[in-house]
């Protein structure tokens, strides 16, 4: 039951919200904040408890939820590439509801959802049938357009204006755009299976299913479209326009959850459905997803080079992070994947921890325009500080986690993909760049004077950045625990190389 | 004479009954219309139960549709009828207030 | 239990005196600064330890040399193992005792000079980082973990430089040597992944084996150590890549000293003397830091002599020595470079302080026009600076004269064709040394510098201190021990004992008297203060001043070009990804749905038409479809 | 031929006959304030029926009349959920009966009618059974459609309907005349039989298959015999707005379903092409076409257009998988409309207004209204922990699974169309700010009468949106007991060829 | 003989077609309409359909065709004798033609089997309508019933609603 409770918690914690009286802003933020401790300690035990020298899924439940022909099992597992995302989940979902304390129109319909999208994520990651995976991937998504449509925020840059609907549809559009896609693999998927005369939707059972010789050519003709479906959501190149408008449209909870945990979502779902069960598809498009990650890494940190808002430049440098988990996917190396899926984590976390900061900015200074926030650092001092930790693990700084996953990323990619590699490496050397320009634009040097009235970030702010910062600094320090369990997940990929 | 020059006759009045559907604006027209299409069917039903089917089905079906005729002229004329109250016409081309 | 694996305790300390200071600081006497000075100084006691233990230890030998260390698990990774470890080798000896030195001096020097500083225990618990971190780099076993510590050394001398952030170009600069030093560290990056593609491992040992039994092509072999070479030039503040060292003396003097001394230039030039192995099997790479090397020097010196402004001459100096350790290493002065950088390390701690107290006294006066004669009142400070500006300028008998002399000699054996120009930047160097002496203590005291006062004994003290290896280190290349002096201790492949070579020492010793008598002809003796070298150079002199227009031309590459690629960038994705390849299709779908919309034309018999012509179509098709 | 012995089978059509006559009598002497009573009877009728019609035919596969009528697992699974809806339908009524109809109590005896209808629709085996029973059921939406007589929508809608109705139905009839001449018989078995065994078949088969075609499109609203849909829907009163587009749609498919299993699949090669390029305009067209619609009831037309399309899918899949996936998505559809339209009935009922935009601010006024609309809006739109989730997947993997992989990509493609129009009203309803007008309590109509706005929702209306929401979760999360059921009913209807 | 009866019937009712489809007065598309429905009766007649022969002269010629009558009279459609056309007609002579064509061609594609025409009788007709077919009759019987009510409830002239 452990693993159903990961979904259960936050699910019937959220229907019981719903029906708390509306005008009780207090104890509604409480009984949420107590879900997610709850959530949070249940999937740091889930992640302690996974036995990585047994490997493979553990935890299993499995309950039928339709018979032949459809065979749709509700089954939960939680192996090594699950656990570390589950456990990121726990804390991101914590960190967020800390942040949404300064939640202060219609609190409880911002939880409910909140803690909607988060069953999803966990739903996700933890499901081994197909249906399943995808029915809480698309819950993950539908509360997104309320959450941002209602709590975020329009932003007039003079030359464009991107208003919070807008942002709204099209980042749901768009992921429910991309699921489409991996809706229709889902079906050829099972329907191949059906021809091999065995229908069914489990991930362990489609690995096994003996299909006839055109399958080859199925998984050529299908694994493109996990490719983009689920890289929509990982914000692969050129579908990645969402990801920025989005998050600088949503409310900080939210970008949090959203950067941080969803689009992981999108690379998780290209490793477990794509690789996993089209691996010899996979082979064939994997150089078009690393020359894709490259595009992302470099695009996106170039791009957000001149984005003058800090929002944007935080979006677009989850753009240019997820490539380097498309690239770390796309070598199909030990080292490389492992790399991804530490990425993953490290990114989750680290971007979580910007947007609660940008989130901290904007709630007291009301403008995100690097151009207007000088020398913050004097009035926010913690604010700039733990500003500074994420800028720093975003550019790879070594002992904080960024380093570790971006190197071993380099490293997988450096034996296939050398000039990729070389490009991820100076990707990171530009987001040095715009990191830094942006540490000495927005905090360092003279405080304008009409920011001299400015406050740092309240307690609720600061613990949820200090976990974050936790995470980061002992990750980068002390990768071992994580990288144990996804060792373990990563070598049961099919067809995933040695190193050495 | 066989089952062609009926089955012909029947189209042809079908076909009559067609255009003044398309092409009347008055919907009592059109409802007249309409049973002309009607009569055409059943001139189809009878026939080919009369040179083919010695069950006479056709004419069983016939018997039904005249009835229905009936009932719908009854029904629809009485909707006429209520619009001619509210907008003094009973030409659809101007009731159009719902479209697109 | 072998004394020499004690070695990481000394890293050890200051971290821990990092993080102890940062979470803890708030809430201790003193905001915890004894922390970290205690955990410097127990390092300092450590490395004494570690020193014999070393010299009584029977340590395996590698490349001639007597290796200890260990190492142990960090993490695994699919099947490779990446670890951390430490090695105890002469060089990460050498280098131990002077960082410890050097460092524990300037930390309690900063206790005077730093007093009264809201941010006082931030910057001590940086301090304690910076040092823990070169200190973990000359120890690193694996080329991971030197890459590691080797960013935290940029990310300490960002924090340090930029401590005074509220000042604009205190932050600035901090940038710029953040970001000029990581783009050398993205060669370092590549060239240590391409290292490990080629033999599997990111030790030390196990590279230098491959690289030395041929397992690598000499193509990428060379490479490789370029690359590694392209990092020792960001963090050594080689040509191009030296202009964020003058930028960055906006942090607190200190700091300058620490980095140029101790820290983070060593840095390059250790890590060009500990990959060492690599580079001699690349002999083309070594030519190419020989090169780079020279030019460093020649050019810094040139800037030396003519910027006015007292801590960025000193910055130029440094620049201009790290070529020539550079150079010496080109030059297989395995042993030279390191003893010149020892060397340098210790005259230039002293110069920094001595500016330093200079500046905490002049209330942050850096303007050396408007010094003089300051002999007068801060008779420490000057006897001090004097000592090591007369090291570095080569002066018989100090240390600078010995450690030159060594790295001229290596030039003459190697790469003889590059001796005359190595002169010159030493000349220049003894040139600009007089410069700034002389026009800061000597001469006469001005009425506006009259209340000028001596620094407190924590300033003056370690001043002496420093002084005092600033000015007889040098004999320890001499054969004072039956051991046969430094060269015989540290050195590459074969023991190379201290050769002193009478016609280029004497030499040298001339063209330094000649440089420093030059210069007091120009600088020191009269009173005008107009440049008269600078005079004479004429249109040279602006570009000189315009330190040959190497900043401007980042700048304008960044302005013009870096930053307009990413305007068009980020203009491209909006207008052609976003607007038009996003927006476009979903406003085509929407138009389309407005379009269509009209065919329902609240017309009953447009109804029945369509009807009527569907129907016509569905049965034609199905006629004509049909199989049968 | 004899009488058939087992007439007691026909036991609840003739008790709901009965049933209708008790209202249209009882009408007659109950006073006016008092009409709603017989909805309350009509239902209390309607849920012993549906009892009633479970105990006597569970388990029956029975011909009555020879061939013209089933008594089998599928004819009783749609008895059964005609009755439950039309008693939710008659539920969410009476409200908006009391404020604006003139005869209740024909109203409700109506409806009775329709459902009675549709139990024969879902339930024939013959074609003129299916077309007398068609027509029971158009009538019966002719009349409820036209009801609010002053009304010139209401009006509108009722002539366009009929005229349009009788129109189609002519096809319908001309084609059964074409088909009925080269089979000479109507029986579903019989025309199976011909189309398998005879190898040399008549254009005119086919001409009257397709005219066929246009009668039955007209019923389901299939492009390009679509257009009445917008019009009728909009015009017509909300509860049968809601009752056309579950109800009718529902029997129609019904009856569709069985006609193309029972009839017509064995000549589905030749027929497949067709049926899936129809499921394609339609749901085009009528996906489309909504995303440009400001009428509540236009916009859930063209949506239902755009469902419409995703059932005939199915048809073009024709398989038992595909039949098991066209009655799931029936029944998932059921409970997620009409909670959207029991949102909008009480909605309606309380401001008047049908326009989208009046409906801005209503998550702040009633959030409980704005929960179960968006929740319903989700589902329409295909979104997880609703019923349009799981009836979606189930339907296009069944499709898929026919090869018709390309066919369940665009119906995918269809229901991303879908949410943007979707979620333009849940935006209305939770993002855009209140109008800055005073609620009004009375409304006048275009005939000059005043209407009682009510000040909230009616615990009824509450009571059975709640039940419509937790349905449509139900079926999206835990489908199970309704597919076994779906399961035994497509197996009766076993498909031929 | 029965050719020529065939041709008077079949012209008065298409005559009777064309004149309701063409005529400018809405009283006399009605009389066309009563035209062509009593030659309708005719051709059944020549088919041995005795009783719908009567049915039809019955129901259409009797009923329809009075309350189209009345329908006229209460719509004071009579008001506007000079009635016209929509603006699709052309289209709607293509559409009429087009289908013409296509059913014509699918029928004539293949020769009906020869035969005589003949007639049940009408007790055999009874007996299967009330026998047979007495599902649809009852249902039919709803029909007509729903029919009148709903007539009565929309025509109904006042009261609310």
């Amino acid at each position: 039951m452990a693993l159903f409770a990961t979904i259960l918690i936050p699910l019937l914690g959220g229907i019981i919200l719903a029906f708390f009286p509306a005008h009780r802003g207090r104890e509604i933020k409480v009984f949420a904040i107590l879900l997610s401790v709850a959530t949070l300690i249940l999937s740091i035990v889930l992640f302690a408890a996974y036995d990585y020298s047994a490997g493979g899924f553990q935890f299993r439940e499995s309950f039928k939820w339709l018979d032949h022909p459809m065979n749709i099992t509700f089954s939960l597992g939680m192996d090594g590439i699950s656990a570390p995302m589950v456990l990121l989940t726990g804390i991101v979902m914590f960190a967020a509801t800390l942040i949404a304390w300064n939640i202060q129109h219609r609190p409880k319909d911002f939880l409910v959802l909140l803690m909607m999208l988060v069953a999803g994520v966990f739903g996700t990651f933890v499901s081994l049938d197909l249906f399943f995976l995808f029915f809480f991937y698309e819950l993950a998504v539908l509360p997104m357009f309320l959450l941002i449509g209602v709590w975020g925020s329009s932003s007039d840059f003079g030359t464009f204006f991107r208003s919070k609907e807008y942002g709204a549809m099209k980042l749901t559009l768009y992921l429910v755009a991309g699921s489409v896609l991996v809706w229709v693999a889902i079906m050829a998927m099972f329907w191949a299976s059906y021809q091999a005369g065995t229908p069914t939707f489990s991930l362990e059972e489609l690995r096994s299913v003996e299909f006839n010789d055109s399958y080859k050519h199925f998984q050529n003709l299908f694994f493109p479209l996990v490719m983009v479906g689920f890289g929509v959501l990982a914000g692969l190149w050129p579908f990645h326009t969402w990801s920025p408008d989005g998050h600088v449209a949503a409310p900080t909870s939210v970008s949090m959850l959203h950067a941080g945990v969803l689009m992981k979502l999108g690379a998780y779902g290209i490793i477990r459905v794509g690789l996993e069960l089209m691996p010899e598809g996979a082979e064939t498009w994997l150089p078009v997803l690393v020359g894709l990650g490259a595009v992302n890494v470099f695009y996106g940190a170039v791009s957000a080079m001149s984005q003058t808002d800090l929002k944007y430049v935080v979006g677009y440098s989850s753009v240019s992070h997820m490539g380097y988990v498309l690239i770390g996917i796309a070598t199909l190396d030990r080292l490389g994947m492992g790399g991804a899926v530490l990425q993953m984590f490290s990114h989750g976390i680290m971007t979580a921890l910007f947007f609660a900061l940008v989130g901290a900015i904007y709630d007291r200074a009301h403008v995100r325009d690097v151009g207007v926030l000088e020398g913050l650092a004097k009035r926010m001092p913690m604010t700039a500080a733990f500003f500074a930790v994420a800028g720093l693990a975003s550019l790879g700084l070594p002992g904080l986690s960024g380093f570790v996953a971006e190197f071993l990323v380099f490293v997988g990619a450096f034996k296939t993909y050398l000039p990729v590699a070389v490009i991820g490496v100076i990707g990171a050397a530009i987001t040095a760049v715009y990191i830094l320009r942006l540490l000495a634009k927005v905090f360092f040097g003279p405080i304008r004077p009409e920011w001299e009235h400015l406050t740092d970030a309240s307690r609720v702010e600061l613990g949820a950045a200090a976990l974050l910062a936790f995470v980061l600094l002992f990750v980068g320090v002390w990768p071992l625990p994580l990288m144990d369990v996804i060792n373990a997940g990563v070598i049961e990929i099919p067809g995933i190389l040695g190193s050495g | 004479m066989s089952l062609e020059f009926f089955q012909v006759l029947s189209v042809a009045l079908f076909s009559i009954g067609l255009y003044g559907v398309l092409a009347r604006r008055s919907s009592v027209l059109i409802l007249m219309s309409i049973e002309l299409m009607l009569n055409a069917v059943n001139i189809n039903l009878i026939a080919a139960a009369a040179f083919l089917d010695s069950a006479f089905v056709g004419q069983i079906i016939a018997i039904f549709v005249i009835t229905v005729a009936a009932a719908e002229v009854g029904l629809a004329l009485a909707i006429i009828l209520q619009l001619a109250r509210n907008k003094s016409t009973v030409n659809v081309d101007e009731v159009d207030l719902m479209k697109w | 239990m072998d004394l020499t694996q004690l070695a990481w305790l000394i890293p050890a300390f200051s971290f821990i005196a990092f993080f102890l200071v940062v979470f803890l600081g708030k809430f201790l006497p003193g905001r915890g600064v004894w922390i970290s000075i205690l955990a410097i100084g127990g390092g300092f006691v450590v490395f004494w330890v570690v020193l014999v233990g070393f010299l009584g230890a029977d340590c395996p030998m590698a490349f001639g040399q007597a290796t200890c260390g260990f190492s142990m698990e960090w993490f695994t990774a699919g099947d490779v193992e990446l670890s951390w470890g430490i090695i105890v080798d002469p060089l990460s000896v050498v280098m131990l005792g002077m960082v410890t030195l050097v460092g524990l001096m300037i930390q309690v020097y900063s206790l005077g000079y730093m007093k009264g500083d809201p941010r006082l225990g931030w910057y001590f618990a940086v301090h304690s980082l910076f040092i823990a971190s070169m200190l973990a780099l000359v120890l690193a076993d694996n080329f991971l973990l030197l890459y590691v510590v080797w960013e935290l050394v940029g990310l300490c001398s960002y924090l340090l430089i930029g401590f005074w952030y509220e000042r604009r170009s205190a932050s600035e600069a901090a940038k710029k040597a953040f970001i000029t030093t990581r783009i050398g560290d993205v060669g370092l990056l590549i060239g240590i992944l391409l290292l490990f593609d080629q033999t599997g491992t990111f030790s030390m040992s196990g590279t230098f084996e491959a690289a030395t039994a041929g397992q690598i092509g000499q193509g990428t072999l060379t490479l490789a150590a370029l690359l590694i070479f392209l990092g020792a030039m960001g963090k050594s503040a080689q040509f191009p890549l030296h202009v964020w060292l003058p930028d960055a003396m906006e942090g607190p003097t200190p700091v300058s000293a620490l980095i140029h001394a101790a820290t983070m230039v060593a840095a390059g030039v250790f890590l060009v003397a500990r990959a060492f192995p690599i580079f001699e099997a690349a002999p083309d790479a070594l030519t190419v830091v020989a090169v780079i090397g020279l030019i460093t020097a020649l050019i810094a010196a040139s800037q030396a002599l003519v910027a006015t402004d007292l801590k960025r001459i000193l910055a130029y100096s440094t620049v201009s020595h790290l070529g020539l350790m550079m150079l010496s290493l080109g030059a297989f002065g395995y042993t030279a470079a390191i003893f010149h950088l020892v060397a340098h390390g210790f005259s230039k701690a002293v110069l920094f302080l001595g500016a330093g107290s200079v500046m905490h006294s002049m209330d942050e006066e850096t303007d050396i026009r408007k010094m003089g004669g300051l002999r007068k009142v801060m008779p420490v400070t000057a006897l001090t600076f004097t000592i090591g500006a007369l090291s570095l300028a080569g002066a018989p008998l100090l240390a600078g004269f010995w450690s030159k002399d060594e790295v001229l000699l290596a030039v003459l054996d190697h790469k003889n064709y590059l001796l005359a120009f190595a002169l010159i930047a030493a000349f220049l160097s003894a040139l600009y040394m007089a410069r700034a002496l002389f026009v800061v203590f000597y001469g006469k005291l001005k009425d506006e510098n009259q209340h000028v006062h001596e620094s407190p004994w924590v300033m003056t003290g370690p001043m002496v201190l420093l002084a005092v290896p600033a000015a007889v280190v040098g004999f320890i290349a001499l054969r004072v021990t039956d051991t046969g002096g430094f060269g015989t201790f540290l050195y590459f492949n074969k023991a190379h004992a201290f050769e002193f070579s009478y016609p280029l020492g004497i030499a040298s010793a001339l063209l330094a008297l000649g440089a420093l008598w030059l210069g007091w002809m120009a600088y020191g003796k009269g009173s005008t203060l107009l440049d008269p070298l600078k005079a004479r150079l004429g249109g040279l002199n602006r570009i000189i001043e315009n330190k040959y227009y190497l900043d401007d031309l980042y700048q304008w590459t960044i302005d013009r070009i870096i930053l307009l690629v990413a305007k068009v960038v980020a203009l491209f994705d909006r207008i052609v990804v976003n607007d038009t390849g996003v927006d476009g299709p979903a406003k085509g779908v929407r138009w389309s749905g407005g379009i269509i919309r009209y065919h329902v034309t609240g017309r009953m018999y447009n109804y029945a038409l369509g009807m009527v012509i569907g129907g016509i179509f569905v049965a034609l098709f199905w006629w004509l479809l049909t199989t049968r | 031929m004899s009488l058939t012995t087992n007439l007691h089978l026909l036991l609840p059509e003739f008790l709901l006959a009965g049933l209708a006559f008790v209202i249209f009598s009882a009408d007659l002497i109950l006073a006016e304030g008092r009409k709603h009573w017989l909805a309350w009877i009509s239902v209390l009728g309607l849920i012993a029926l549906t009892v009633l019609s479970l105990l006597l035919l569970w388990d029956r596969d029975e011909l009555m009349y020879g061939g013209l009528f089933h008594v089998d697992a599928y004819s009783l699974f749609f008895k059964t959920f005609f009755m439950a809806l039309g008693a939710v339908v008659i539920l969410s009524s009476i409200d908006f009966a009391k404020a604006r109809f003139s005869s209740q109590g024909e109203y409700y005896a109506i409806i009775l009618m329709a459902i009675l209808a549709m139990n024969i629709m879902a339930a024939s085996g013959e074609l003129l059974t299916a077309y007398i029973a068609l027509e029971l059921m158009s009538f019966s939406f002719y009349i409820m459609v036209a009801y609010l007589r002053g009304n010139p929508f209401s009006n509108e809608a009722g002539i366009k309907y009929i005229l349009i109705g009788a129109f189609s139905s002519a096809f319908l009839l001309f084609g059964i005349s074409m088909v009925y001449t080269s089979v000479l018989d109507t029986r579903f078995v019989d025309i199976a039989d011909f189309l398998a065994n005879a190898g040399d078949v008549s254009p005119a088969l086919w001409v009257g298959l397709g005219l066929m075609l246009v009668g039955l499109g007209f019923k389901i609203a299939a492009v390009p015999f679509h257009m009445w849909a917008p019009d009728v829907y909009q015009g017509a009163p909300l509860p049968i707005t809601a009752y056309l587009s579950v109800g009718s749609k529902a029997a129609a498919f019904a009856l569709v379903l069985r006609m193309f299993s029972e009839a017509f699949a064995p000549a589905i090669d030749d027929w497949r092409i067709l049926i899936a390029v129809l499921a394609v305009a339609t749901m085009s067209v009528g996906n489309l076409v909504a995303m440009s619609q400001h009428n509540v009831k236009r916009l859930l037309a063209y949506s239902s257009i755009g469902q419409v399309g995703y059932l005939l899918v199915g048809i073009a899949a024709l398989s038992q998988l595909a039949s098991n996936g066209i009655m799931l998505h029936i029944v998932g559809y059921a409970f997620t409309s009409m909670a959207v339209f029991v949102g909008v009935i009480a909605f309606f009922n309380m401001t008047g207004k049908e326009e989208i935009k009046d409906m801005a601010g209503l998550a702040d006024s009633h959030p409980f209204l704005a929960a179960s609309i968006s929740i319903g809006l989700f589902s329409l739109a295909g979104l997880p922990f609703f019923a349009g989730f799981a009836t979606k997947f189930y339907l296009f993997n069944a499709a898929a699974n026919e090869d018709m992989l390309w066919l369940a990509g665009i119906a995918v493609l269809n229901s991303l169309f879908s949410l943007y129009y979707y979620l333009n009203v849940i935006r209305q309803m939770y993002i855009e700010p209140k109008p800055e007008t005073a609620d009004e309590e009375h409304e006048m109509t275009e005939d000059g009468r005043e209407i009682v706005l009510s000040q909230k929702p009616s615990l009824l209306l509450i009571g059975v949106l709640a039940a419509m929401v937790l349905g449509t979760i139900f079926v999206g999360v835990y489908p199970f007991p309704i597919v076994e059921a779906i399961e035994a009913a497509t197996q009766a209807l076993a498909i031929a060829g | 003989m029965t050719e020529v009866l065939f041709g008077i019937a079949a012209a008065m009712a298409l005559g009777g077609g064309l004149g309701v489809v063409a005529t400018r007065n809405v009283v006399h598309a009605a009389l066309f309409l009563l035209l062509s429905l009593v030659a309708v009766a005719g051709l059944y007649l020549l088919l041995f359909a005795e009783f719908l022969a009567l049915v039809q002269v019955l129901i259409y010629g009797g009923a329809i065709i009075i309350v189209l009558l009345f329908a006229i009279m209460l719509t004071r459609s009579r008001e506007y004798p000079r009635i016209s056309d929509n603006r699709q007609w052309p289209l709607a002579i293509l559409a009429a033609g087009g289908l013409f064509g296509v059913v014509t061609a699918a029928i004539l594609w293949k020769p009906s089997p020869d035969a005589a025409p003949q007639g049940p009788g009408l007790a055999k007709l009874g007996e299967t309508l009330f026998t047979d077919w007495a599902l649809p009759f009852e249902v039919a019987s709803l029909v007509l019933l729903v029919a009148l009510i709903g007539a009565i409830i929309i025509a109904r002239a006042g009261g609310r609603g």
